[in-house]
């Protein structure tokens, strides 16, 4: 049986594969961005399993990765935010949400004046 | 006094845990939403219940345990709640949900 | 006994990645996201960072969550039409592989990494007197790397501009999201009045304790939060019009607090963002109380999104 | 002591591990719905067994936490998956 | 590590933009235009101090942030690296924000409008953050940073709110989210190897094991994949070429260069001795495709925005050119030298002369109510001084003198006559003579005469038109600043001799004839049939090539394929570093 930082370290890194995989294959851009999400808390339990490493005079880790994982999370959230609101008015404005190129534009959008 | 104290906190946990393992079970045999609902509420939150009293003497100070039991009573409330809004859903869905 | 316990929580973890990932149906995918990221909250106590299981309990598993499950419940039609361009069997076979080595590679590193790691831990240590808390979680967030947590509060603004940006032309201006009903005497209505109350004090101490104990100002300001935007889905609170002066002077408050703060630490301590002798828990503190609100709010409407009605 | 509350705690989650498993395969929405709900329950009781066990007393402040953003999770399951798509200004909890 | 005279300023470099930015948030309407005006004007002023203050020791600016001294805190640090990028970007925003006012000014008669609010506070936003990217001494605070640019790049992209550029933004920010994500994995591996983030004490530590080496691959690929360099531009060409053309110029000529910049800092400043000579051959090799194929599919695409979206994709490789140029066999290390000099002149004139650009087709479209480059004619009547700024900023592209492309691209030759790599400097001259090639085609479509009387649709802002013509103005004489005091020692001074011009002449010839054989619609020529006759089936066979090269482009802008090119080349850097 191994240690804590090093189990912990095995399970991001296969998170972080799991993530990425889903982020190539899944066609829903809301599913690539969950892949997103997956990836993400790969990197920061990674991180953690680091920080945890580093624990030293009777903290379980290191403070300053410990800190940076906060703000990574906040950050994480914050760009989700934003892809799932483009995502939304995206839906508004096409019939579908893929990301494949569009077929070439309706005949007179390029005439259309701002 | 700590023994004593011990022993009712290993009886409490054990018995929750064991209403934890029934709420699973009750989970995996009952056949549609609302005995489910049934088997997760009544199940859980009593197990939390016990595992929140056989804790209670292991904390330090009051405050602690006031926020065991504070944590009981959002996830009694909330379940309770929830668990009439999915049963509702449900319903609505129709028999085929 | 421990080492099983880390165990199971690593494969629990796993095979709910496993699900969030390969799932057929969105919804299913996502619940199993959000049951991944409240999982995640004992994983990081496992690994001794409550402060982060606290963020990540309630940014990774709530609110992200959430965010998710509203856009899957209005993505629902065009699910289909995007799963036709799921790739053929090649493309799915080598991004396999290409994944499977990307996990490989870093499991080699953590591998040959393995033992005591290089720590900052004792830098901290011999400096965490002068910033005058005690968590030294905190210390770091909002004293050696202050200009982080002051980015990290702007970032969340600039998505909030981001968001807000997404309104049509002719609903600028107006309330974000869409307007939630429910029965007034309804379980939901009921439920929305008495856990606000609880969470909201809950928040203030998750907040109030920061600086000595785990928790903070974005753990405490993302209960907040919630509570808020439960009492909007029960229709017992609204989202204030994106064009109102005071919501936007107060959603700027935190960080030009933050800023003034900052920049005062140049005249009274030779540093932007220095604290002078003996101030710095006031400051800290100074810093915290004024970001609370801000984050609050931005945390909300980033929720909510973007304005979809006007503002009547 | 310590060694009980790991197992308990170990005993917990392979429960609520169990549960999701059924929760997860649905076949219905509203199953699904109380996966947050189990985990606010089970993965709450788990957590705390396993803090009293490893002694971190701050814990409780995350099962506290984690309780308030299970309940808001789950609402908003229930809010938004049981409305139609474009519906979401019905009443829909009127009894 | 202390803080240095003027230090504060680096400090004031980020927060002005940003101050800025919260005070045009809270007051909204017509205020924020106003506010954005006045904070670029003290950006530049700053931008200008810190120049001087760099000038006057020639080392290293620092600050460290609230007194705590890296490895704990963060340091800000301004080499003259950051001090040129600084003041590009400052002229640039300078340019950009006079020519906005037209497009983005708020209606009379409403409060305040969407796109204007939201066009000028992501302005400064861009702005502050691409600052802290020149300025941080620290790789956490980086990812921060380029967060910050992503995330007020992307409502830049779908400010219109059309479908189309909505999707275009969505794949923006979905490929550029796991870029960052990759970049966060490497500062992960590093801080697990090092214990520390900040830049200068990792030069002095790093060496190279597994850990440093995943990482510099992570990092490498997640900004190259925010960069768009080719193959991994999916994201680039419909997000760039749908913006409004004020916000394709900021895209194109300043957010792409956060991500370049970083790639540098971290290769030359963290990582010069772990880089291997194989790894900077493939960051060459896939700037030598970029050139190629960018330029290609530009010369096929129907509309002016998309052209000119190409030509950066195009113009992103020459940044990269200068990795292996740089590289020191004898050292086996990157050195900091004519090549680097050489790669940043070519960011900064590329960063005036696109954004230039994208502002003078963004006038014609405007005038003409549409961009098809095959129905301009006439355009070059209408719109004399925008087609002159297409043309200026054409000839600034390729590189011909005075520019400081020119400039660049005698260093970088240089370099590549000094290290024997001959084989970069005819990827260098082909891709001059293609830049050549598409701006030859736009010009001689928009200078034919126009067969009925062309009437503007719209009115053209003058003062627009002016700025984008001293901001292609810049580019072209970027040359004459190695006459001033400039800050990149090295440079060449600008010759105009005959030879110089014989081979300017060359090369525009040499573009006319690729126009003629891969251009998408010619236009008619006069002579037709007499003359063209025999030259028919070389055309067909050019035409079979270009429309291979957008087929391939095509293919590799489809998600799963790029997904999986942005791992391939994480895979493939790894194992040329270790090589």
């Amino acid at each position: 049986m191994t240690d804590a930082p090093t189990l912990y370290g095995l399970c991001a890194a296969a998170l972080i594969g799991l993530g990425v995989y889903g982020f190539i294959v899944n066609p829903q851009p809301l599913r690539k961005l969950l892949a997103f999400n997956v990836v993400g808390s790969g990197v920061f339990v990674l991180f953690g399993a680091i920080a945890h490493r580093g624990g030293a005079l009777g903290w379980g880790g290191d403070p300053v990765p410990q800190a940076l994982l906060i703000t990574g999370i906040v950050v994480a959230f914050a760009a989700t935010a934003l892809a799932v609101a483009l995502l939304l008015r995206l839906a508004d404005e096409a019939d579908s949400v893929t990301l494949a190129d569009a077929a070439p534009a309706k005949p007179d959008v390029t005439a259309r004046d701002r | 006094m700590s023994t004593a104290l011990d022993i009712f906190t290993v009886v409490s946990v054990a018995a929750g845990a064991l209403f934890f393992l029934a709420g699973t079970v009750g989970l995996l045999r009952f056949p549609d939403v609302f005995t489910h609902i049934h088997a997760l509420g009544k199940a859980d939150n009593l197990g939390l219940g016990l595992v929140v009293l056989g804790l209670l003497p292991q904390v330090n100070g009051l405050l602690a345990g006031l926020k065991l039991v504070a944590i009981w009573l959002i996830v009694l409330l909330a379940g309770a709640a929830v668990s009439q809004m999915i049963a509702r859903a449900a319903r609505r869905a129709g028999p085929h949900a | 006994m421990i080492a099983a316990v880390n165990a199971g929580i690593a494969l629990l973890l796993l095979g709910l990645a496993i699900w969030t990932i390969a799932a057929r149906d969105t919804f299913a995918a996502i619940v199993g996201f959000v049951a991944y990221g409240l999982l995640l909250a004992l994983a990081w106590v496992a690994l001794r960072g409550v402060d982060v299981a606290l963020t990540e309990a309630a940014i990774g598993g709530g609110l992200t969550g959430v965010l998710l499950i509203r856009a899957a419940a209005k993505l629902r039609a065009t699910e289909a039409a995007s799963n036709a361009e799921r790739p053929a069997l090649p493309t799915r076979l080598a991004a396999a592989i290409m994944a499977g080595g990307v996990t490989a590679a870093l499991a080699l590193v953590v591998l040959r990494t393995a033992g005591p790691a290089p720590t900052l831990a004792p830098e901290v240590a011999a400096n965490i007197g002068a910033t005058g808390v005690a968590n030294p979680i905190t210390a770091v967030l909002l004293a050696f790397r202050a200009m982080d947590t002051l980015l990290e509060a702007i970032v969340l603004l600039f998505a909030l501009i981001g968001v807000w940006s997404l309104a049509p032309d002719h609903l600028w201006g107006g309330r974000p999201g869409a307007r939630y009903r429910a029965d007034p005497d309804g379980i939901l209505a009921y439920l929305a009045r008495l856990l606000p109350p609880l969470g909201i004090i809950v928040g203030f101490y998750i907040f109030w304790i920061g600086a000595d104990l785990p928790g903070g100002k974005f753990q405490g300001a993302t209960i907040l939060a919630a509570m808020w935007l439960l009492a909007m889905m029960a229709g017992l609170a609204d989202a204030p019009p994106v064009s109102r002066r005071w919501l936007r002077a107060a959603l700027v408050a935190g960080p030009a607090a933050f800023i003034a703060v900052g920049a005062a630490g140049v005249g009274i301590a030779g540093a932007f963002l220095g604290y002078p002798e003996g101030l710095a828990k006031a400051l800290i503190i100074v810093i915290e109380v004024a970001l609370l609100p801000s984050l609050v709010l931005t945390l909300g409407l980033i929720m909510a999104g973007a304005p979809e009605r006007t503002a009547a | 002591m310590a060694e009980f509350l790991f197992a308990t705690s170990g005993f917990v989650l392979l429960t609520v591990a169990l549960g999701l498993v059924r929760i997860l395969r649905g076949p219905a929405d509203a199953d699904r719905m109380m996966a947050a709900q189990l985990l606010g329950s089970g993965g709450i009781a788990a957590l705390l067994l396993l803090g009293a066990a490893a002694g971190v007393d701050a814990v409780i402040d995350l099962s506290l936490t984690l309780a308030l953003l299970a309940a808001f999770a789950t609402v908003a399951f229930v809010k938004f998956a049981a409305t139609p798509a474009r519906g979401e200004a019905r009443a829909d909890d009127a009894a | 590590m202390t803080t240095t005279p003027g230090g504060l300023l680096l400090v004031l470099a980020v927060l002005a933009p940003i101050v800025g930015m919260l005070i045009a948030f809270t007051l909204g309407g017509r205020n924020a235009q106003r506010i954005a005006s006045v904070t670029i004007v003290i950006g530049l002023g700053i931008a200008i101090a810190i120049a001087a203050a760099w000038a006057q020791t020639g080392a290293t600016v620092v600050y460290l942030l609230g007194g705590w001294s890296p490895p704990l805190g963060i340091a800000l640090r301004a080499d003259g690296l950051s001090v040129v990028m600084m003041l590009a970007v400052a002229v640039v925003i300078l340019g950009i924000g006079v020519y906005a006012r037209a497009d983005f000014a708020t209606p009379a008669g409403v409060p305040e409008a969407r796109a204007p609010f939201v066009f000028w506070t992501l302005l400064l936003a861009i702005w502050g953050a691409l600052n802290l990217v020149f300025v941080s001494g620290d790789l956490f605070t980086l990812y921060v940073a380029l967060e910050l640019l992503t995330f007020a790049a992307v409502p830049l992209v779908s400010l219109d709110g059309r479908a189309e550029t909505l999707r275009a933004a969505l794949r923006y920010v979905l490929y550029a989210l796991l870029g960052s994500m990759f970049y966060l994995l490497g500062v992960v591996l590093v801080y697990g190897a090092y214990g520390t983030l900040d830049i200068g004490l990792l030069a002095a530590r790093v060496h190279a094991e597994p850990a440093t080496l995943a990482a510099a691959a992570f990092m490498t690929v997640g900004l190259l994949a925010k960069t768009a360099l080719f193959p991994l531009h999916l994201w680039l060409p419909p997000a760039h070429a749908g913006a409004p053309p004020a916000a394709s110029a900021v895209l194109s000529g300043l957010v792409i260069k956060g991500s370049w910049f970083l790639a540098v800092r971290l290769w030359f400043d963290v990582l010069p001795g772990v880089v291997t000579l194989a790894s900077a051959q493939l960051l060459g090799v896939l700037g030598a495709a970029a050139i190629l194929a960018g330029n290609v599919v530009a010369l096929r695409q129907a509309r002016l925005k998309l052209l000119v979206a190409y030509s950066t994709v195009a113009q992103i490789g020459y940044l990269f050119l200068m990795f292996p140029l740089a590289f020191d066999a004898g050292a086996a290390a990157l050195e900091r030298g004519g090549a680097l000099a050489g790669g940043t002149l070519q960011a900064i004139s590329h960063a005036s002369a696109k954004a230039a650009m994208f502002m003078a087709a963004g006038l014609i479209y405007r005038a003409v109510g549409h961009d098809r480059i095959a129905e301009l004619a006439g355009v070059g009547r209408a719109l004399p001084l925008s087609v002159l700024t297409f043309a200026l900023a054409g000839l600034a592209l390729m590189g011909l003198p005075p520019s400081g492309a020119y400039a660049a691209k005698k260093l970088l030759l240089d370099a590549a006559e000094a290290s024997g790599q001959w084989w970069w400097a005819s990827v260098m001259d082909v891709g001059g003579l293609l830049t050549a090639a598409y701006v030859v085609l736009v010009l001689v479509h928009a200078l034919r005469p126009a067969t009925e009387p062309r009437e503007a649709r719209a009115h053209v802002s003058h003062r627009a038109q002016i700025a984008a013509l001293a901001l292609a103005l810049c580019s072209l004489l970027l040359g004459f600043a190695a006459l001033g005091p400039a800050p990149l020692d090295a440079m060449p001074k600008p010759s105009l001799d005959f030879g110089a011009l014989a081979s300017a002449l060359l090369v525009l010839l040499g573009g006319a004839v690729l126009a003629a054989g891969l251009g998408l619609r010619l236009p008619p020529l006069p002579s037709r049939g007499v003359l063209t006759a025999p030259l028919a089936p070389v055309r067909r066979a050019t035409v079979a090539v270009g429309a291979t090269f957008v087929r391939v482009d095509a293919a590799l802008r489809q998600w799963p394929v790029a997904g999986l090119a942005l791992i391939v080349a994480a895979i493939g850097f790894g194992a040329a570093l270790l090589a």
